[in-house]
């Protein structure tokens, strides 16, 4: 599938970036970066206002019922800002979980909370190095959970987290309020996505779904989350593009501008190149949602966008040169989050092996 | 359904009906002469069942239909691998813009119903030993003769030439201005005295390029298309005529279905190859960058369906996706091993690992090479600067040679 | 360790440049391309008239007991004039088998035969597409030898061959006669390597080495013949270098020297870095004959040697653009000769794994 | 055991008595002032011990032996991780500098011990906003003032000058000439009236380098080191005076077997990375690419003991080695996962692979940018023609800017 945006779509990815240009302020994202504790909190005022934190949400439970594409759009705009809070991908993931999951009351409690802002969702998968443990060591029994997960975004200040956790020997998806969870921080190179170590001992959770029907969902919301990723990799790497263009325009050596050098001009034209092949697998993916595909595009998109942003934040940086590497330009602000956003909800190989699964089945 | 997919069903019973004589499998072991026989056959066909000029207008034997039509045709009919590529050069340049810019209508009406049934083939002489990546640097010129041109000198690179009964052609009528500013259009007969092809061997063995040397050949003033001095321009719009022709995201080489079967048939030091990282890399990153540019294409028949103009990224495809597959194809090599070494000079480019890496360079180069393709994207799309350009307004006869 | 040349390797390295300049002629390489069963015997007359055969041979067999640095820079010279025969690294590799193998007779029956170039070795090791196959399907029993090796490099014409087979289970390299085995030629798209299937039906051949030995010694084997075929390598990247530099120096577009344009300068840059790196590593590895790291020393020469030829073929054609991909030109000589190299005695991935598994049990 | 070999287990013996106070692991957690401070203690140690200005001349307080010793010291002290961040520059370039063109002798002698002891740093100042990788398009100027100068302008990536006594500066004396003709060279009083040194905060959080305003700045003409207008020339002799310094395969980021060892430890999708393709790929490549360096760095040392020139493939180091170190370093973070997202803005470069990253670009562009180093091999080494260059010939203040 493949689509072209509709008009409304359209008006929310031309309005976020013009109120994230207009709000925008590296000096204060600067500032954020040597802070433990703290995330871009304007930024978090404006996704409430501009309801980007109810895009998602069914509209019985108080939000606008609009789907990836929408939420992509926003996180491109999010991405191109280095906007600092993790929180919006987070909040999708337990909504997500939460629409699809079979708690109806549980739905019915944090939905409407999460679409309005008041509450703060993270999702907690990962332990160790794995992105997606088989068997993950947080216990779930008697409806406490036991056991830490390691640096999960946002999870300084989200109010309540979607945890992949084993029960029986068997994995299970369960929600958990984070009141009764203790919360160490971690000291990042990117402090704004308020990486913290969740601690459980006993923590009171409710299972969402367990099994197999828990290994089918968190694939899912991994997939859901990483296209909202790869969108946000994609502002970023087209920011740098722009940057990189302009800079290459202006910038003068030799007594001419170094975009007449070809090393600095093929450069932007092959940085051109991984964002619009990576934002056409984030428009696929996106309108993909809900099909038998959505995996294999989620994962066509993570790819492209990753390595586009980590490219783009590579030679946007050599293309400037000395002033490149100064605090005070920031480029290192999309370095940094090329780097946070490849690492978090899986790496390039956890995504790898799960598209050439998915491949492997489909070739007999 | 849409009335484009009723037509594509419509196209499709064609193509199936016509598989068994002239598809993939029929051609196996021809010669290119058979292949050309055939193929001139199976274009025969294509007009009598109404599939030929199919975006033309009726008013010079067209059908009227739009480009979607004749691109959906197209894609349906590449899938099929019948033997087209006589016919594709000819019809997808020279002849339209003889239809454009030749003002004997008769003339034009003729030789568009022979080019359609195969019965013609038309070739387009650009490029020139000295040109490579520059075509306004040609150096073939003509000189008034009476009231016509004589010419003089020599093209390269011109596919099936040695098949062609016309061509187009861009000359130098004026080497005393600069260089993009002097060149004239003709159409020719490849029959004319003084017109030597000569084909070219490539490094994959086959000849369907040609050197073609002019000496002291006539042209009427008739066949000039286009102002006197005219030519840069003609030779443009010639280049752009069709910008969405169907693309191929696996660069014209094997599709990736084809990889992924044989890192599940060979091991890596005792185990599947499937399993190996560096083989699922390079499956996953081919896939993705593969997907993307299908997604564009899809994303630019969708924008023309809506009546829009399509994004520039459709420049891309050609760029990421040959390059690509040169790589790839090495890696398929190297998974064979010693079963690799044995090679099949004319194995199908499609299925074929090592075909279609012996043969990748030439699609890296023919038809905008990286570096050109490069440069436009920069220039053309991302506003950056040209290169130095020494001979820029400098007439052609004062440049160093 | 790592050597300068002395006066005598630097006059080897010399004298075998200036005698295949001369002899060098590109028509009749190419015209092999196309004919089955066809070697360049004016370059197989060099060699053995040059005493090239006789280089790495013991003095007590007729040979002249120089070692690989000395095979090396002749194999370096060969590697640049694209020389069509391949039995000058599968002659080391049998001579370097019988001289460490456990047959003296056999080793004074064969040696100074291989080392006047009146008879024709060549090693036959892998099996369907694995380089060194843990348990080869071809047998030995009762002194015969059955099964199939395919692909042989020099197989349509060597006399003799080293044969990595299997005996009650165990590895064994043994030596066979080819007058007693079919030879099923085949048709490559690099024909003047003679490649054959090798069919044996009960052909007599004698044991060198079995088990543990047999082990160490097709690996030490299989070592050498790799950097003689890594010194080839860098000879062809080497040549492809001048080539692209002397091009990007006199081809002129837009009025100009190609070469002043960053694309195709900083390739050729490139180029040269490639070619020195993998040089580096050639000469190095050479040095280390019979050292605990020559192994290691080995794969780092045939890797870097292999990404060398590989790419520089690639680049070098690219920066001719048409010119580049014509038959006449004969850059495709190099472009054939760098895949058929590059899978000729065990390909990339052959050698990454070899190399880090003696990299892991270093590293504690 | 050769002379060498006895010398260095000499400095061998002299570091490790060294390293308890004065090594890694005694700075760890220190700031910059406090190792500052211990770096000067260490070079006032190390001067007394006879290893410092180990191949300057006995004349002014060297120890008049060879180049082979001293990166046979520097290779040995690398390995300790001693405070001598601060004296490398100054003792690298502008003290022998000052030695080879400052005629007053006594004080030359002066500067040097003080140098030597660590008790005086001295800064090079090439670079300015507007100049990047184009060291003769500097602005800082320089006219007539009495018998002396008077210095307007502007320097910046001025390494630790914000700790400096003296440095050596490059000017613009006359704007009116060819850009590289105009410029004298001087050493500065880093005191002196009117110099203004501002640090500059890097990506990954430090400040050794600084941006460095002169307004008004007096200058003797005594200062001056080289003839009016033979700055340029004096510029490249200091950047060629060290040419074979200590080099690092590993890019000066963290040794392959820290990632070997990170490989051995973490998991991919439940199987130990080490096992993976993609991560053995990386290791081998890294390997042998490190290896071909290290390679050359042997022959070169043999050569220069040989009494002979090394060959122009040193080049290679830096371009190859920093550029393969910064996505290795991506990738050690890939393979960390959630667990290398923790970040010590302290942590040592050559064990943490965060540190490597987040500045490793700045490697790739200070001492020569990657483009101005393939460029300098392209022409210097493989004589291909310069780029396009529209100032040339122009006087400087006739470049458009």
């Amino acid at each position: 599938m493949s689509i072209l945006y509709d008009e409304g779509q359209q008006a929310i990815a031309t309005e976020s970036r013009r109120v994230l240009d207009a709000r925008m302020d590296k000096a204060r994202l600067l500032k954020l970066l040597e802070q433990v504790g703290e995330h871009d909190a304007p930024f978090w005022d404006t996704a409430v206002e501009q309801g980007w934190t109810a895009l998602a949400v069914p509209e019985e439970h108080g939000g606008l019922g609009l789907g990836l594409i929408e939420l992509g759009l926003v996180a491109q705009a999010c991405g191109a800002a280095t906007s600092g809070a993790p929180f919006l991908t987070g909040g999708y993931g337990v909504s997500q979980a939460l629409v699809q999951g079979g708690n109806a009351a549980l739905a019915a409690q944090w939905l409407p909370r999460l679409a309005s802002g008041e509450a703060i969702g993270c999702v907690a998968i990962a332990e160790g190095n794995a992105a997606l443990p088989p068997a993950p060591a947080v216990s779930f029994a008697d409806g406490k959970l036991s056991g830490t997960k390691p640096a999960v975004p946002g999870g300084q200040k989200a109010d309540v987290a979607l945890v992949w956790a084993s029960k029986d020997g068997q994995p299970v998806l369960v929600l958990a309020e984070l009141a009764g969870a203790a919360r160490n921080a971690v000291d990042s190179y990117d402090n704004s996505r308020l990486y913290a170590d969740l601690v459980f001992a006993g923590t009171p959770a409710t299972e969402l779904a367990a099994g197999d029907a828990a290994r089918a969902l968190v694939l899912d919301v991994m997939g859901r989350m990483a296209v909202v990723t790869a969108h946000e990799q994609v502002g970023g790497a087209e920011a740098l593009l722009h940057i990189a263009r302009d800079y290459a325009n202006t910038r003068k050596a030799f007594g001419q501008p170094i975009g007449m050098f070809q090393a600095i001009k093929h450069r932007v034209a092959e940085m051109y190149g991984l964002v619009e092949i990576a934002r056409a697998n984030c428009i696929h993916a996106a309108a993909s949602e809900g099909t038998a595909e959505f995996l294999t595009a989620a994962a066509d998109a993570r790819i492209s966008a990753t390595e586009a942003y980590d490219t783009n934040s590579r030679d946007c940086v050599q293309i400037h040169g000395g002033i490149g590497v100064t605090w005070e330009l920031g480029l290192h602000l999309h370095m940094r989050r090329a780097r946070s956003l490849a690492v978090e909800c899986g790496n390039l190989v956890f995504w790898e092996d799960l598209l050439v699964e998915r491949l492997q089945g489909e070739v007999a | 359904m849409s009335e484009l997919e009723a037509y594509r069903a419509k196209a499709r019973a064609f193509l199936e009906s016509m598989a068994p004589k002239y598809g993939r499998d029929a051609r196996s072991g021809n010669t290119v002469e058979q292949d050309l026989a055939l193929g001139r056959e199976y274009m025969a066909k294509k007009y009598d069942a109404g599939f030929a000029g199919i975006n033309w207008s009726p008013d010079i034997g067209g059908q009227g239909l739009t480009h979607l039509h004749k691109i959906t045709f197209d894609a349906e009919e590449m899938q099929f691998g019948m033997p087209v590529q006589f016919f594709g050069i000819s019809l997808g340049m020279p002849v339209p813009i003889l239809i454009h810019y030749c003002e004997d209508k008769e003339f034009v009406k003729e030789r568009v119903r022979k080019a359609l049934r195969g019965e013609e083939i038309w070739c387009q002489m650009f490029s020139e030993p000295s040109g490579g990546s520059d075509l306004a640097a040609l150096r073939t010129k003509v000189e008034s003769d009476g009231n016509g041109w004589k010419m003089n000198g020599q093209k390269i690179w011109t596919s099936w030439a040695q098949y062609c009964d016309y061509g187009v052609i861009v000359t130098r009528s004026d080497p005393t201005v600069e260089k993009h500013k002097g060149l004239t259009y003709f159409w020719i007969d490849m029959k004319s005295k003084g017109v030597d092809v000569r084909p070219i061997k490539l490094a994959g063995g086959d000849s369907h390029v040609n050197e073609i040397f002019f000496d002291d050949v006539r042209i009427e003033d008739s066949q000039r298309l286009g102002a006197v001095g005219g030519g840069f321009g003609v030779s443009l719009h010639t280049l752009m005529i069709e910008r969405y022709i169907a693309t191929d995201s696996g660069g014209f080489g094997p599709h990736l279905d084809e990889f992924v079967k044989l890192a599940k048939r060979v091991d890596i030091n005792a185990k599947p190859a499937i399993e190996d990282g560096r083989v699922r890399s390079a499956i996953a990153r081919n896939h993705a960058m593969r997907a993307g540019l299908d997604s564009i294409t899809k994303r630019a028949f969708a924008m023309m369906m809506a009546g829009m103009q399509p994004g520039p990224e459709g420049s891309l495809q050609k760029l990421v996706a040959v390059r690509s597959r040169q790589k790839l194809s090495e890696m398929a090599m190297d998974l064979m091993g010693n079963e690799g070494l044995a090679f099949d000079p004319h194995a199908y480019v499609k299925t074929d690992w090592g075909t279609s890496w012996l043969n990748a360079p030439t699609g890296r180069i023919a038809g905008g090479s990286d570096e050109v393709l490069l440069n436009t994207i920069a220039e053309k799309i991302l506003g950056l600067p040209q290169d130095y350009r020494p001979d820029k307004g400098v007439p052609f006869n004062a440049i160093p040679a």
